[in-house]
């Protein structure tokens, strides 16, 4: 062990790399080489590479520093890119990666029960004829699952958290020929990066705060977080006080209306509530709960062992994973830990009751893991993060026998029933336990894990929440004089145990619903026949993917097949397993009898939860084992339930239920119709957007810019066409007039003269000169010295004393005796009543005035015309 | 007493107003290109008076020369796309000549 | 240095060789297995020799590197133009020769432009050549590099050779005319991204439109007549403009110091008054808007694309439409900081909503693929013009690398297309369902390019949209806005999601219903080699975006700095009435190397220096 | 002023401006092309009454002798339908623009008789040898030998332009299918072909 420590510094933990590289090797060699190496080389890549990578974890796990600081193994592999911080100080950010005690064991969890779905897979794929993609997407979906939980930053998180993302739109959507599943994983890769843009959003609100992405730098200055944000009005819109001041005059109705919009006072939320409420967002969506939970029912369309593995152990913890890694964060505000228990609650509630009626064992199951995940947003929620994390750990082992069972069960029915709906559907099931004895009892015991029979995993986990949703309170972090933040209410803890306490119930009832009427009573699926053989003309079993099967056997004559036959050992192999991991991982962390080994383990990692958050009241930790019974309780009633409905009775009071209220039946049924609102309202109002911007794109935008421009333009020029009639003479004739225009113009005299009255004002002396012209004489009446005939004198200078108006004519001649006159009227504007000179053309003066480099700037402008409207 | 200018230059105005009016009234390519050869006459008889009044040199009688090389080489080239319009529309009409109307 | 050494040193780039090699399946021609092994060896060797250390290889090289070669710039722009006037001479009937020849010089431009890696692109001018050219009106042949536009002429070279060596395979008539458009199209982009005489790059940037009016009006699909002179007419029209503008604000430089320049460098020392500030601003913002394309003037480009032969639309989604980003960069940032930046709260909305939402959600509604890929590059392109207006420094680096990604990525998907259409002759995404059963590579590369382009972290994409978004939200430009644009910004990664899958599932997942799509042949040697490169790319930017961003950041924290004191300076001092001139010593001095000196020793005219005493320059740039 | 001189100038000027009249007026393009001719033997008379004898007798050789002559050769080419027949089409804009440029000339005419001299400017005395062939040879071949030069170079080029345009498209016999060998020399199109309809 010291060797290994010696080899291995701990900050320079190339271990590490040995766990990541070596499923990235594996989903590389699969996806590239894998129809060249042949089902046995993939089998073999896979398998080796899961369980090279299992031993690395192990290994690490060993070696983590059990140091009181919660000792860390770090790797920086290299500068991925680096950011400028709010102060201007450079933030980089590297592809690191650190391990604490709670990435540890999850890497433990995601190794361990991979590499026992990958042993369960290499069999029940045996048939599919993309078996070397299916393998290299999912080497590929641990590589994005162990950066996701060894990230070091949020960055690389984030990478592992949409290549975990990427990964389920692959393997939901692997049989990609049936349209229904390539929707599914459409869906889910969508509604995930729902999630991802709360997290994107969160992760900017981080840097600016923080002032860096990674873990131990946030969780350091978290309380930079306690800053207040106005997020409503936002931008320039005022706030009232500041719109009525900004315009009184605005009549009564017209400033009802506005104060309707206008708050008096901008809403303010504290930044630490914004960031946790973002990445509640994110792990909603990761993790199915309520707002964004719809993705993973339909993800069932998938292989079974992708649902155990992805939508059971590991991608749908990764929310539960960033909320307890980000715990300093959420600690600063207790609202969004509020948000988050109570969602978590409603989820399990309302996640349960849809379980309670469904038909396909698969959806069973579906649900009742968005019911547990809603426990463990609840343990998270109200603190109890190494719970919450607990209850992941002994959910990933149940729950993965829960899935693998029903997929050796699927596999089993497939020998006769190809369709995949019917193949999956327990009312074509029963009496499984005489021909599936192992799958039974695994499926047995891990029933008994996650309904929480006392002894068993799924007891302690869940109980360990439900007890500390009960008993402990948050203490807010006090922000001297800005406003208090918002503090539970007392009531809140009790209300979510007590509703956490129904939602076991009925997980106890339609789990052990799914069990009676899967493996007791007497078996529907097809008439056993012994000895049945394989009808020749029956289509081979080549092709085993689900796209183009059609089941021709339904035309009612009764299917015959043989012994529904237990699975091989590759597959009941990992389900003993992981049935034992149900029943034994309870005692991890089974803090009443104060035996909790993984607990100290995790202590270090959320010191700072332990004093923020504590007991309601003095005396309340005496009420642990008195609080148990209800859980107790929970477990007995739901199983009883099951028991009388199904086992004894044989399912006759659902079907009495079922005609008694047929409308709730339907909706239970029909998933209280959530995915038809969202369609509705979500989907269908980003539908409308899309049609409003795409007509207005054609018409409005390309048609006024464009055509309309266009349009004018050849109006103009037919118009002008007609005046080109293509005959010389008519050209000739334009051309004769032009000429006689011409002719007369430079005939005909021109009287033009410029006035200088600058020195009106002042001397009342004014200038008047006469433009010159060819051949021209002038003559002047009114400047006092009278002129008769005509000379060349241009120039005449008149004195006019103040409040006097002179009129002064000028009469010009030219060579053909032709004769033209102009009046001056010159008032110089005296005592008396203004001057109202007559219009003088004014030439603009050309010249810069000296002084000053700058120029006269009111003929800038009118040099170029102003085009923009301003 | 000789003729005095003026009355060159009336007759050389009355020539050029004849071509003038002919090029713009009539419609027969051939005539047209007769006026034009008026108007041409009109204008080497104004230098030739007007050189006549400056006898300085021989600059206007020069000039009058080279307009009359020139005319006969523009009524050659005329004439010869007469005939090739000719044998295209087979009509001297000028009104016939639009192709480059429309 | 043994070959073992060689060995030894560069061994991943070898061993990426033989791993590229095997990749093709059992019967892959050689050339195929041989193009593939060189491209990945390249590649590997490309990321080996920029390795992003803290800068001390950088430093190494610096030390070694041989100098900076004057004529570098104007080899680059003149050997595609020269060779554009070559190809003229060759013969049309010599099809191998002609394209042999567009090779070659193509090869030389994209060899010679990797020469500029080696001079560490410290803030300021490199490669800088100035030669008069009409000294009378004061044009000079002012051509130089900065980081900024550093990667900017490189995707030209990496871009142009791939469009071309695609585009033969599909470009079957007068071969000789598009080798001379593709030349002279390569010399006129690298010529605009290298002026910074405000002449110089009119000219460059006219000419750029020459030979892609050719291209999408020669080799184009039914109604491309139209659709070329449509294109044409929108970037003239916002051209002219900036010429007008141009004009105006050397006349006004001319006024206040007594030479003509054209100079940008001189030219960004003029202050015009208030209004005739923001009329220049929107007169160059315009055009280059409408190249962007931005919201209300982007019609043009999904016509221009669906008309477009592949090779010309890989190369105007690719090259062109980044000019209009940089040189709103460049010179609408550059010139006139002061209406830049209090506009930029407006602007970035526009983009926002006009360019990413909008843009997204038109896409989602298009049958068309290529005209759904060109709404996709108005959306992705919105990102980068958020980028420029949040004006922070990480903002700016992430809009010139997403720049760089958008020409990667898209110019992949538009090879990707031009393969479906070379097959079927129609672009209708209903024609099309269940590929991937019949063309397994095509589907697996078309969908690592989707993944590229909606922004999956490991690919090239989210490394440029996660350091806008981040920019925008530390942005004090866009002050009270800088929250609710960060949440548009960020809405705009689950649209782009959303168009991206339904065209994937649309081609490629389902049943194989239509009977035409059941024979179609999987990708040619020629369309694997062409994309090759350009899916590498993607994931060597995503992996390590710090070769591409340390190379940048000097240059383009100089331009914030700049940009932020000036344009303070520009919104303090732009009175109503006058024009004013900047101390030189509100510039750093690596900004104004080059800046035309003014030969006349007659001191300046008395009045220019007078005025600006009272201005004193006490916003300095900080280097 | 002599009687003479007068006479000799009324008669000349006479001939010159009938034969005008008659160019444009006439009908028949054979009587304009005579009115043409004595529009130019008109003019040649006062030149020689304006002492320019080298100019009259290039007037005669070369516009009587060779453009009229050119003239008559292309109307007998044409024959018959080089005589238009007269419609009123387009007459509007044709009197319309003749009109204009009456008033306009006459206008003109009418200013400049209006003005100043009352009394006619008398010519100068001749100087000797002004007008004759010695000088003007002189003259030309010194201050204007340019021009003259290139006037001989405009000269080619008209002709070689003329040959050109009438020679119009040869087609070459040995290619037309022997059947209509005759009709080989279709440059010249007969009489009779019909006119196409004028849109």
């Amino acid at each position: 062990m010291e060797a290994l420590k010696a080899q291995f510094p701990a900050t320079n933990f190339t271990l590490l790399a040995v766990v990541l590289a070596l499923p990235l090797i594996g989903a590389f060699v699969n996806g590239v080489f894998g129809k060249r190496l042949g089902k046995a080389g993939v089998r073999l890549m896979a398998l080796s590479a899961l369980g090279g990578s299992f031993i690395a974890a192990l290994a690490t796990f060993l070696l983590l520093p059990k140091g009181e600081g919660g000792g860390t193994l770090a790797w920086t592999a290299w500068r991925w890119f680096s950011l400028n911080g709010r102060m201007g100080q450079t933030i980089p950010i590297d592809v690191a990666f650190s391990v604490d005690a709670m990435s540890a064991t999850m890497m433990l969890v995601v190794t361990g029960v991979g590499f026992l779905i990958h042993l369960y897979s290499s069999e029940y794929m045996i048939k599919d004829p993309g078996y070397h993609r299916f393998f290299a997407y999912l080497n590929l979906f641990c590589f994005a699952m162990l950066t996701l939980v060894m990230a070091d930053n949020m960055a690389v998180l984030f990478v592992g958290w949409e290549g975990v993302g990427l990964c389920s739109y692959l393997l939901i959507g692997f049989w990609f020929g049936e349209e229904k599943n390539a929707t599914a994983g459409k869906k889910a890769f969508i509604v995930n990066r729902i999630g991802d843009f709360g997290l994107l959003v969160a992760m900017a609100i981080l840097l600016y705060y923080t002032g860096s992405l990674r873990f131990a730098e946030i969780n350091a200055n978290a309380r930079n977080l306690l800053d207040p944000v106005t997020i409503w009005p936002f931008g320039n819109l005022p706030i009232e006080s500041q719109w009525d001041a900004a315009n009184p005059s605005a009549n009564a109705l017209y400033k009802a209306i506005v104060h309707l919009f206008l708050p008096e006072k901008g809403i303010q939320v504290y930044a630490s509530t914004l960031v946790g409420l973002a990445m509640f967002l994110g792990a909603a969506g990761k993790s199915a709960q309520i707002p964004l939970y719809v993705w993973l029912p339909d993800a069932m369309a998938g292989p079974t062992p992708v649902s155990a593995l992805i939508h059971a152990a590991t991608m749908v913890t990764a929310g539960v994973y960033l909320v307890a890694r980000t715990s300093a964060v959420f600690l600063m505000s207790p609202a969004a830990m509020a948000t988050v228990a109570v969602l978590g609650c409603a989820t399990a509630i309302f996640a349960a009751s849809i379980g309670l009626f469904q038909h396909d064992l698969k959806k069973v199951l579906a649900y009742s893991t968005v019911s547990q995940l809603g426990f463990m947003f609840i343990g998270v929620g109200v603190g109890a993060f190494a719970a919450g994390f607990f209850h992941v750990f002994t959910h990933a082992f149940f729950k993965a026998c829960l899935f693998l069972g029903a997929g050796s069960v699927i596999h089993a029915m497939h020998a006769r029933i190809h369709d995949t709906d019917k193949s999956q559907d327990i009312r074509n099931m029963g009496g499984l336990k005489k021909y599936m004895p192992i799958t039974r009892w695994t499926f047995l015991l891990s029933c008994f894990a996650i309904a929480g029979a006392p002894p068993l995993a799924g007891f302690w986990s869940k109980d360990e929440i439900l007890w500390r949703a009960f008993s402990t309170k948050i203490v807010a972090p006090e922000v001297g004089r800005l406003e208090p933040l918002w503090t539970w209410p007392s009531w809140l803890g009790q209300t979510i145990y007590w509703v956490g306490v129904v939602a076991a119930t009925m997980t106890a009832f339609y789990m052990f619903r799914a069990y009676f009427l899967t493996f007791h009573g007497e078996f529907r699926g097809w008439k056993v026949v012994a000895g049945w053989k394989e009808p020749k003309h029956a289509h081979g079993h080549d092709d085993h993917g689900h796209d183009d099967h059609h089941d021709h056997h339904d035309d009612g004559t009764p299917l015959e097949g043989p012994k529904p036959h237990e699975s091989p050992l590759a597959m009941t192999l990992p389900l003993m397993v992981l049935a034992a991991f149900a029943v034994f991982a309870g005692f991890l962390m089974a803090e009443p009898i104060h035996f909790e080994p993984l607990g100290h383990i995790l202590a270090p990692v959320f010191t700072r939860a332990h004093d923020a958050v504590v007991l309601r009241g003095e005396g309340v930790e005496k009420l642990m084992w008195p609080m148990m019974g209800p859980g107790v309780a929970a477990f007995l009633a739901g199983t009883g339930a099951a028991m009388v409905v199904y086992l004894n009775k044989g399912g006759a009071p659902e079907e009495a239920f079922k005609k008694a209220a047929p409308g709730l039946y339907k909706l239970i049924y029909d998933k209280w119709r959530i995915d038809e609102l969202y369609d509705a309202v979500v989907v269908g109002m980003v539908d409308a957007l899309a049609d409003i911007f795409t007509t207005a794109d054609k018409w409005l935008i390309d048609g006024v810019l464009a055509k309309l421009t266009a349009a004018i333009v050849a109006f103009f020029g037919t118009v002008l066409r007609t005046f080109q009639t293509g005959r010389v003479q008519v050209y000739g004739a334009a051309m004769a007039i032009g000429l006689a225009g011409v002719g007369f113009f430079l005939v005909r005299p021109h009287a033009d003269a410029t006035v200088d009255d600058s020195k009106l004002r002042s001397a009342g002396e004014v200038v008047i000169s006469a433009a010159p012209g060819p051949g021209y004489e002038y003559r002047w009446e009114g400047t006092g010295t009278e002129q008769k005939d005509f000379g060349p004198l241009r120039e005449v200078r008149i004195n006019v004393n103040p409040g006097e108006t002179k009129d002064v004519k000028l009469h010009v001649r030219n060579a053909f005796a032709q004769e033209a006159t102009h009046s001056f009227a010159i008032t110089r504007p005296g005592r008396g009543f203004p001057s109202s000179a007559a219009p003088v053309p004014v030439v603009p003066g050309g010249v810069v005035p000296a002084g000053g480099g700058s120029i006269p700037a009111k003929d800038i402008p009118g040099l170029i015309n102003p085009r923009g409207a301003q | 007493m000789t003729v005095p200018l003026e009355y060159f230059v009336i007759v050389a105005a009355a020539l050029f107003m004849t071509g003038a009016v002919g090029f713009l009234i009539r419609r027969n390519l051939l005539v047209l290109l007769m006026s034009i050869e008026l108007m041409l006459n009109a204008v080497n008889l104004t230098l030739v008076a007007f050189n006549r009044q400056y006898v300085g040199g021989h600059a206007g009688q020069i000039f009058t020369f080279f307009i009359i090389a020139i005319a006969a080489a523009e009524a050659a080239v005329g004439l010869a796309i007469v005939l090739a319009f000719f044998r295209l529309r087979s009509t001297v009409r000028s009104d016939d000549a639009d192709l480059l109307r429309n | 240095m043994s070959p073992l050494d060689l060995v030894f040193q560069y061994w991943p780039a070898i061993g990426a060789g033989i791993l590229g090699a095997l990749v093709p399946r059992g019967d892959a021609s050689t050339k195929q297995r041989a193009g593939l092994g060189l491209i990945a060896a390249l590649t590997t060797l490309f990321v080996i020799w920029l390795w992003p250390t803290e800068g001390g290889a950088q430093a190494a090289q610096a030390a070694e590197a041989a100098g900076e070669w004057p004529h570098l710039l104007n080899l680059l722009i003149a050997l595609p133009i020269v060779g554009a006037a070559a190809v003229l001479f060759i013969p049309r009937q010599m099809l191998s020769v002609l394209r042999g020849f567009t090779y070659l010089v193509l090869g030389i431009g994209f060899v010679a432009s990797l020469w500029l890696l080696t001079v560490p692109m410290t803030a300021g001018w490199h490669f800088q050549y100035i030669k008069d050219w009409m000294p009378s009106l004061g044009i000079r042949y002012h051509v130089a590099i900065d980081g900024i536009s550093l990667w900017l002429v490189l995707l030209t070279t990496f871009v142009t050779p791939i469009a071309a060596y695609a585009s033969f395979g599909s470009i079957k008539t007068r071969i000789k005319e598009f080798c001379f458009a593709l030349l002279l199209l390569q010399g006129g982009m690298i010529g605009a991204f290298l002026a910074l005489d405000l002449f110089l790059f009119y000219v460059f940037w006219e000419l750029m439109l020459v030979p892609m009016f050719m291209m999408i009006g020669v080799w184009g699909g039914a109604d491309r007549v139209k659709a070329a002179i449509k294109f044409f007419l929108y970037t003239m029209a916002g051209s002219v403009l900036m010429l007008a503008a141009i004009i105006y604000l050397v006349w006004t430089h001319q006024k206040l110091t007594g030479d003509f320049t054209f100079d940008y460098l001189a030219l960004s020392r003029v202050v015009l008054s208030k209004n005739a500030q923001i009329i220049c601003f929107w007169a160059f913002s315009l055009a280059f808007f409408i190249k962007v394309p931005m919201w209300p003037v982007h019609t043009w480009l999904p016509d221009a694309h669906v008309q477009a032969p592949t090779g010309g639309s890989v190369i105007l989604a690719a090259v062109m439409l980044k000019l209009g980003t940089y040189a709103y960069m460049r010179f609408s940032m550059g010139l006139f900081p002061g209406p830049a930046s209090n506009l930029s709260a407006n602007l970035a909305g526009v983009a926002i909503l006009g360019g990413i939402l909008y843009g997204a959600l038109v896409a989602w509604k298009q049958r068309d693929v290529k005209r759904l890929v060109a709404y996709s590059s108005v959306a992705h392109l919105g990102f980068v013009m958020l980028g420029l207006f949040s004006a922070t420094p990480t903002g700016m680096q992430g809009a010139v690398l997403q720049m760089v990604n958008h020409g990667v990525s898209t110019g992949a998907l538009f090879l990707l297309v031009g393969v479906i259409y070379d097959r079927r002759h129609t672009r209708e995404v209903d024609e099309f369902g269940g590929l991937a059963k019949v063309m397994p590579i095509y589907a697996v590369v078309f969908l690592i390019v989707t993944f590229a382009s909606v922004g999956v972290p490991g690919t090239n994409g989210f490394v440029g949209e996660f350091l806008v978004i981040m920019g925008t939200f530390l942005s004090e430009r866009l002050g009270k806005f800088a929250g609710i644009h960060t949440v548009g910004a960020a809405a705009g990664v689950i649209l782009a999601a959303v168009y991206m899958l339904y065209v994937v599932q649309k081609m490629f997942f389902g049943p194989l219903t239509n009977p035409k799509n059941k024979h179609l042949p999987d990708l040619t040697v020629r369309e694997s080699l062409a994309l090759a490169p350009l899916v590498l790319m993607i994931f060597v930017i995503g992996f390590f975006p710090s070769i591409f961003l340390d190379r940048m950041k000097e240059s383009i924290l100089l331009q914030h700095n700049q940009y932020k004191v000036v344009s303070g300076q520009a919104i303090l001092f732009a009175d109503e009435r006058d024009a004013k001139l900047l101390p030189e010593d509100t510039f750093s001095p690596a900004f104004l190397k080059g800046m035309p000196k003014k030969e006349k020793p007659a001191e300046p005219p008395a009045g220019a220096e007078g005025s600006q005493a009272a201005l004193g320059g006490e916003g300095k740039v900080a280097q | 002023m002599n009687k003479v001189e007068l006479a000799y100038f009324g008669l000349c000027s006479l001939i010159a401006l009938l034969g005008a009249v008659v160019t444009v007026g006439a009908k028949n393009p054979i009587r304009g092309a005579m009115g043409l001719l004595s529009t130019i033997i008109g003019i040649a008379g006062l030149y020689l009454m304006l002492a320019a004898e080298f100019l009259a007798a290039i007037q005669l050789l070369v516009y009587a002798g060779a453009v009229v002559i050119l003239f008559l050769f292309v109307i007998m080419l044409l024959g018959p339908s080089a005589q238009s027949k007269r419609d009123a089409r387009g007459a509007v804009a044709r009197y319309v623009g003749a009109a204009a440029l009456l008033v306009s000339g006459l206008g003109a005419m009418a200013l400049v008789m209006r003005t100043k001299s009352v009394t006619p400017t008398a010519l100068p005395a001749v100087p000797p040898q002004f007008g004759t062939i010695e000088s003007i040879g002189h003259e030309l071949f010194s201050t204007a030998l340019v021009p003259f030069e290139l006037s001989g170079a405009l000269l080619l080029v008209a002709v070689i332009g003329a040959v050109a345009v009438a020679r119009g498209k040869q087609v070459d016999p040995t290619l037309l299918p022997a059947a209509d060998a005759k009709s080989s020399q279709t440059s010249a199109p007969t009489a009779g072909q019909t006119k196409e309809a004028r849109s």
